[in-house]
């Protein structure tokens, strides 16, 4: 760092910190291109956006948490949890906005819980969502003693069934929450505190800013995201099934940390994230394009997940 | 050009691993490509996604046994309107527009093992205890709820589980479960094991309570553990669905209606759109007698009749 | 002097498990005066103060702020009503750039519905605050890239620009060399003409009377005295601060010739050719500027950052120290800039602390005997007078002087043959100070080579043997004790 | 406060932290045995302390690691791998000894490949482990395809099944790996070292702590007790099982918070963990004893964790 005199005022110029792993993306999507054309048919890049939504909208709220110094491992028991209240609702007669409403309500409290926990009980974010990991799905079995709830008025199955001009409609929700949660982030005073808290939480909050309705304000997102997802699954499923989400939120976690956001918080972008997920759901679609042998999927997951985020760190530290 | 066709199960799972031999086979006898496929887990947007993506690679036909037939039907839909066919393996789907179904379905599986069941227990009857995988899981459900109608017949069989042991595939835990299950019910007379590691895991722990005989083990699937535990007369009975069978079979439809054409080939099937793989319900010896609503096989007889059938028989 | 009050404080009393750290504490501010606040390490200065900004609550007694009772109930409130604090210790979020950091919690806002962060604006207003400080850093720096020094102004930053009537400084010099200081109280005296009031805390007695109209003195708790701010009071200050007379006699010169270590073209990322040597029982004082380059040069020797090239020779051989571990193992002891970040293991207990760095060569075979260290940390609480209930207390209990002293207690239980100080009575109170300096004259007589390192001036002077000063990450002068005088390094210092 | 000179050293009076969650395991023992007096037989005891030394084998590990400001995701997938390995091993005919120790040897490296990321190359534990997580469960299906290995040894099988006084040969095994974890982090300078790393890892290591073997350790001695409880349950089972271990990293680590075992790093105590690990198989035990509905049995594991924790914090608060 040189120190000049009077050097003019001048916003740093924009660095792309996201560069390395677009790159990553962009290699990957011509690699398999290359090894199998099919890879860029519209079909197949509508499944690869779809699978992205998934990922994307969950792994969003576990961006927005990390940066604020915790982490959520219930959203995927959520997403079951709350695809089965939706359907439980709409098949006990209640219209479908209300029920989806409704789900959304219960969802957000259920992150109201956690930043409850976290903030005024001082309980550790990765036990008191851990404790919902278990005990959502365990609530889902109880409601639907396993069996899926069908019989779902067909309205319901656009939300996450159908397309507008060709993009399968939970990619949009994905590109709606992913930019308002990019505005957050960058533009308002709650997302600039959401990186002071957890850069460093003590000097956030003897700096007036009011650390606990941030943190809190995560978790609510996180959960209702949660529940957007579990109705767009419950919707392309056409049913509440207690069985899904096993493992989501392993998923989101890593697609954050591929993008960049630090386990450790204060760091992470939205823009990352959702590059993050959206190499997880290439891979995974790759995978089986390239005919690669089941049994090896997760050996590679595995791999990649190390590779990209190793690479990541490594060239930060030497830039 | 190749044929290549997809086969999709629903769990790395020796029952699985068993369907993918089949479908080897019947690659190798038919001289076409077939990949088959297993999510990691039960998992359903997972197993759609994949499924997707090998209509988006432009497969000749999918086999598909879906882990939940409701949730599968758009998908097959939408790989029929790009004219792939699509058939169904070891679970049906029946209201989607699947052309065939291969297989036994788990709900009749599940319900020879309740009335084998019910013959073992006998008139007096007694509690049952149940062990499974998944309360989630449609296979599982399906054979909990064909079993609970099997043995409905006897008022005298209770289950005792409310409504199973889920050891959340976890072998480790199935043993657990089942050695508590002896100690909080000491006068457990019977034992339904769901899953293929189920009906082990519960000799297991028959063994270590030593009421070998005491307890009667129903379970599902025939692998070589299986085999040699009927043998020893720990496990009483045991269902197989055949999945070799559903592999091969798979593998061989697809193959003809790629070649033949779809409603060439649909002629030469059952018009009720099922090729019925049949069970295999295999009994220890001293048990076979008792055995009265099914043809109950042993070990022997087992054995011959998968050699007949032309179903290689490995590792017993 | 104007005698309209803006603060009063009534009957103040705060205790902690096992500490009644403040009993019935009366205090007053007027408007437009700078009140100094002093007492000992442990005094109860910063407990005060943070009751007074929301962040700890008071057991007992009244705060009446222009007028009205006022009872906030985090740092939030205070500042709303126009209080605002530098705090002793730092509270910057690292991850962050200046400008954001200046304005957090008191963002400047733009959108009426949604609160935006007007980044703009700043940015632009801090630069004008970094300009008034004189701070030639672009504002979108982060902070973790900044030295000390630089994250104690951003600090101050911070606090100018809440626009407060009343702002505490609690120790806001502490990390400060001389000309920061007469920076930051020019600003001091340009709030006092717009008269905002301050409360200024300090160890540095000097700064006291240069700069404040009043002085409140506390110890143990309790206020046992207010006096002018007037030179000839020194002595009576220190007095009631301490309950004794404090007597900084200068270290008597050391004669000792054998040179126990030589650094021969140390080069790392910030520092370039640094060559000297040290002598065994000999004080080597190292004095620059802020940022200069000189924890640099400590740190590259001790093994705890990497550098480029360079030798290093103990006893004239040549050694390769690689981390820290390296350094200790060869009898070099190093007490760090920052206490909390690097000196202490702040949940730990103070003889686990005391015991850190000696438990491989006391217990040789890795196996601990619990009354052998605790002996060894009893031993270090009482020669080092360090206040706390007992040796099984917390660290993070500890007030700042006292955790600084167990930092030292850590370095002096391994009996190092070279022990480097970085800015070793940082916020330690008069009384510890001068055992301090006397420790450091006990320890070169044992024949203890001793780098020191501090922005104090007077510390440099009155300690060392032998001056070396930096610049730029250079060293541009060495002097003896005799030609050293405060001018002559302040101009070696900014070439 | 006063200080007084040669004050004597007081010894601290003994201060058991444990007491609550210990307090919290006897009466939910009681509580059961009043229930349901099969809870005290012999057999169930048995079962319940093997049940405990699976736990409480990874719950040790786990402890260390977290103490030292790490977390290991990856135990529960090594153990299904580990175990997959031996019965492989000894089905191709090697010497069951020499199979033991080579997948300790394995199980270790894996543990050294953690630790080599974390330190050397700053990946976070939560990443490495992940990875591990993924790709070791890959590698196990990749081995057995899904089927069990079995027809092993017969000598093997005492390890997972056999006793001695009665006492289940694996619980004997935790007591022995239990104590050694003990005695490091009570009694030696590699313990105190550990929970200084946890505590201030830059005061540490400027201290002289050799931070980053303190920190390889730790790994290194996760993954071996990941490969000792893989090892007992393929004896267990009679078989090597690609499915097993699902799970179990997140069990192990509520173990270790449960007992009181801080996931910010430099708290902890193998004590704690032993009794958390006793309070999960207990409660797991009961829920079965009590006849308690399957479905309800995650809701009730859930909300324990969660009301254990923050009982525990808010007594630690209060005092
Ligand atoms: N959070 C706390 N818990 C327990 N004791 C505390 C706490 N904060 C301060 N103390 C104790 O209260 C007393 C007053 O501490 P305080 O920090 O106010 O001292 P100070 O006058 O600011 O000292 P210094 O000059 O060293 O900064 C000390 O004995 C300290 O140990
Ligand atoms: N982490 C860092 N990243 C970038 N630059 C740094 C960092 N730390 C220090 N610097 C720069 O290195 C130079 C020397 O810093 P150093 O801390 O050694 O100075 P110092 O003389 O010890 O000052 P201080 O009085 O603040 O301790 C300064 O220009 C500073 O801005
Ligand atoms: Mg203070
Ligand atoms: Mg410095």
């Amino acid at each position: 760092m040189k120190i000049k005199s009077n050097k003019p005022i001048k916003i740093r110029k924009f660095y792309f910190r996201e560069l390395n792993i677009l790159i990553a993306l962009i290699v990957l999507s011509v690699f398999i291109t290359v090894m199998n054309p099919k890879f860029i048919t519209p079909f197949n890049l509508q499944v690869v956006a779809r699978q992205i939504a998934i990922y994307g909208l969950l792994a969003i709220g576990e961006t927005l948490i990390i940066i604020g110094g915790g982490i959520d491992l219930s959203v995927g028991s959520l997403v079951a949890l709350t695809g089965v209240l939706v359907a439980l609702f709409m098949k006990n007669g209640i219209d479908m906005i209300i029920a989806i409403i409704l789900v959304l309500i219960i969802s957000s409290l259920i992150g109201l819980w956690h930043g409850f926990f976290v903030t005024k009980l001082n309980v550790p974010p990765f036990i008191i969502t851990l404790g919902t990991l278990t005990a959502a799905r365990g609530f889902a079995s109880v409601i639907t003693k396993g069996w899926p709830i069908i019989g779902l008025p067909e309205k319901f199955f656009f939300i996450g069934q159908g397309y507008i001009w060709g993009i399968p409609f939970p990619t949009l929700i994905f590109i709606a929450f992913a930019l308002l949660a990019f505005f957050i982030t960058k533009y308002t005073v709650l997302g600039r505190n959401l990186y002071a808290v957890g850069g460093n939480i003590e000097a956030a909050r003897l700096s007036g800013v009011d650390v606990d309705k941030v943190r809190i304000f995560t978790y609510v997102f996180s959960s209702f995201l949660a529940g957007i997802t579990g109705i767009i699954i419950a919707s392309r499923l056409s049913q509440g099934q207690a069985g899904v989400g096993g493992g989501y939120e392993l998923s989101a976690i890593a697609a954050a940390v591929i993008g960049g956001t630090s386990l450790s918080g204060g760091e992470g972008t939205i823009l990352g994230t959702v590059i993050g997920a959206s190499i997880m759901s290439v891979i995974h679609n790759g995978l089986i394009l390239l005919e690669i042998s089941s049994y090896w999927h997760d050996v590679v997951m595995g791999l990649v997940i190390v590779t990209a985020v190793t690479i990541d760190i490594w060239r930060k530290k030497k830039r | 050009k190749e044929i290549h066709v997809a086969v999709i199960g629903k769990s790395v799972h020796p029952y699985w691993a068993e369907v993918e031999l089949g479908v080897k086979k019947a690659a190798q006898d038919l001289g076409v490509k077939a990949t088959f496929f297993v999510p990691q887990k039960e998992d359903i947007p997972a197993q759609i996604a994949q499924m997707e993506s090998f209509i988006a690679m432009g497969v000749d036909g999918i086999a598909i046994a879906p882990s939940d037939p409701t949730a599968i039907a758009p998908t097959i839909e939408k790989a029929m309107a790009k004219g792939i066919p699509v058939i169904t393996l070891d679970t049906d789907a029946p209201q989607s527009k699947r052309l065939i179904y291969i297989g036994t379905d788990n709900y009749s599986a599940g319900k020879i093992a309740g009335m084998v069941m019910n013959d073992l227990l006998g008139i007096k009857g007694g509690k049952v205890a149940i062990g499974t995988g998944s309360l989630t899981a449609m296979n599982s459900l399906e054979r909990m709820r064909g079993f609970m109608d099997g043995i409905a017949s006897n008022k005298r069989i209770v289950v005792v589980t409310k409504p199973a042991l889920c050891d959340f595939e976890d072998t480790g835990r199935a043993v657990t479960l089942a050695e508590q299950a002896l100690l909080t019910y000491p006068d457990l007379r019977g034992f339904f094991g769901v899953y293929a590691f189920n009906g082990p895991a519960a000799a297991k722990a028959v063994k270590s309570a030593k009421k070998v005989g005491q307890v009667i083990i129903v379970c599902f699937d025939t692998t070589p553990e299986h085999m040699q535990l009927i043998k020893e007369g720990v496990i009483a009975a045991t269902v197989g669905q055949r999945p070799y069978m559903m592999g091969y079979k798979s593998v061989e439809v697809l193959t003809k209606m790629a070649q033949k054409g779809v409603a060439a080939t649909l002629k030469e099937l059952p018009a009720n759109r099922i090729i019925d793989t049949g069970v295999d319900v295999v009994a220890a010896d001293k048990y076979i007698k008792t055995i009265k609503s099914v043809q109950a096989l042993t070990v022997e007889q087992y054995r011959k009749k998968l050699q007949e059938l032309g179903i290689p028989v490995q590792g017993w | 002097m104007n005698q309209e009050l803006i603060l009063k404080m009534e009957k103040i009393s705060k205790s902690f498990p096992g500490v009644q750290a403040l009993s019935d504490v009366d205090l007053e501010v007027f408007k437009g005066e700078i009140l100094a606040l002093v007492g000992e390490n442990g005094a109860g200065k910063s407990t005060l103060m943070k009751i007074l900004t929301g962040v700890y609550q008071k057991d007992k007694g009244r705060i009446i702020f222009k007028g009205k009772e006022i009872n906030p109930q985090n740092p939030h409130e205070a500042q709303k009503l126009g209080i605002s604090i530098i705090y002793q210790e730092f509270n910057l979020a690292p991850n962050l750039d200046i400008a954001t950091n200046i304005f957090l919690g008191n963002e400047p806002r733009k959108g009426k519905i949604i609160k935006l962060f007007d980044y703009h604006k700043a940015f632009q207003e801090s630069y004008k605050l970094l300009n008034l400080l004189t701070l030639n850093l672009s504002p979108d720096t982060l902070v973790k890239d900044l030295t000390v020094a630089q994250q104690q102004m951003v600090e101050i930053a911070k606090a100018l620009a809440q626009k407060s009537e009343l702002i505490i400084m609690d120790e806001p010099t502490s990390a400060l060399a001389g000309k920061e200081v007469q920076k930051l109280f020019e600003i001091m005296k340009k709030l006092k003409e717009e008269r905002i009031s301050i409360i200024f805390i300090t160890h540095r007695l000097e700064e006291v009377f240069e700069i404040a109209d009043r002085i409140i003195v506390l110890r143990d708790g309790k206020r046992v005295g207010e006096l002018p701010a007037q030179k000839d009071k020194y002595d009576e200050v220190i007095k009631m601060m301490v309950g004794r007379e404090v007597s900084v006699a200068p270290k008597p010169p050391t004669k000792q010739d054998t040179i126990i270590l030589e650094v021969k073209n140390l080069s790392s990322k910030k520092i370039k050719n640094i060559s000297f040597y040290l002598k065994k029982g000999e004080v080597l004082g190292i004095a620059g500027l802020v940022g200069s380059g000189r924890t640099e040069i400590i740190r590259a020797i001790f093994g705890a950052d990497p550098k480029i090239y360079g030798e290093i020779y103990l006893d004239g051989k040549k050694v390769e120290i690689n981390s820290p571990k390296d350094a200790i193992k060869l009898g070099i002891g190093l007490v760090p800039e920052d206490r909390k970040l690097q000196g202490l293991i702040l949940n730990m207990a103070v003889f686990e602390n005391i015991s850190l760095a000696s438990l491989k060569y006391l217990f040789p075979n890795g196996i601990i005997k619990s009354a052998l260290e605790y002996t060894l940390a009893q031993k270090f609480v009482e020669k080092l007078q360090i206040k706390t209930p007992s040796i099984f207390q917390k660290v993070v209990n500890l007030s700042g002087g006292n955790q600084q002293k167990v930092v030292l207690a850590k370095w002096l239980a391994l009996r190092p043959k070279i022990l480097i100080l970085d800015e070793p009575t940082r916020g330690i109170d008069v009384g510890a100070k001068a055992e301090i300096h006397k420790l450091i004259g006990e320890m070169a007589k044992e024949g203890i080579g001793i780098i020191l390192i501090s922005s104090e001036l007077p510390e440099i002077l009155a300690l060392s043997d032998r001056i070396l000063v930096v610049s730029k990450g250079r060293i541009t002068a060495e002097l003896t004790k005799e030609e050293a005088t405060q001018e002559k390094i302040m101009q070696y210092a900014i070439i």
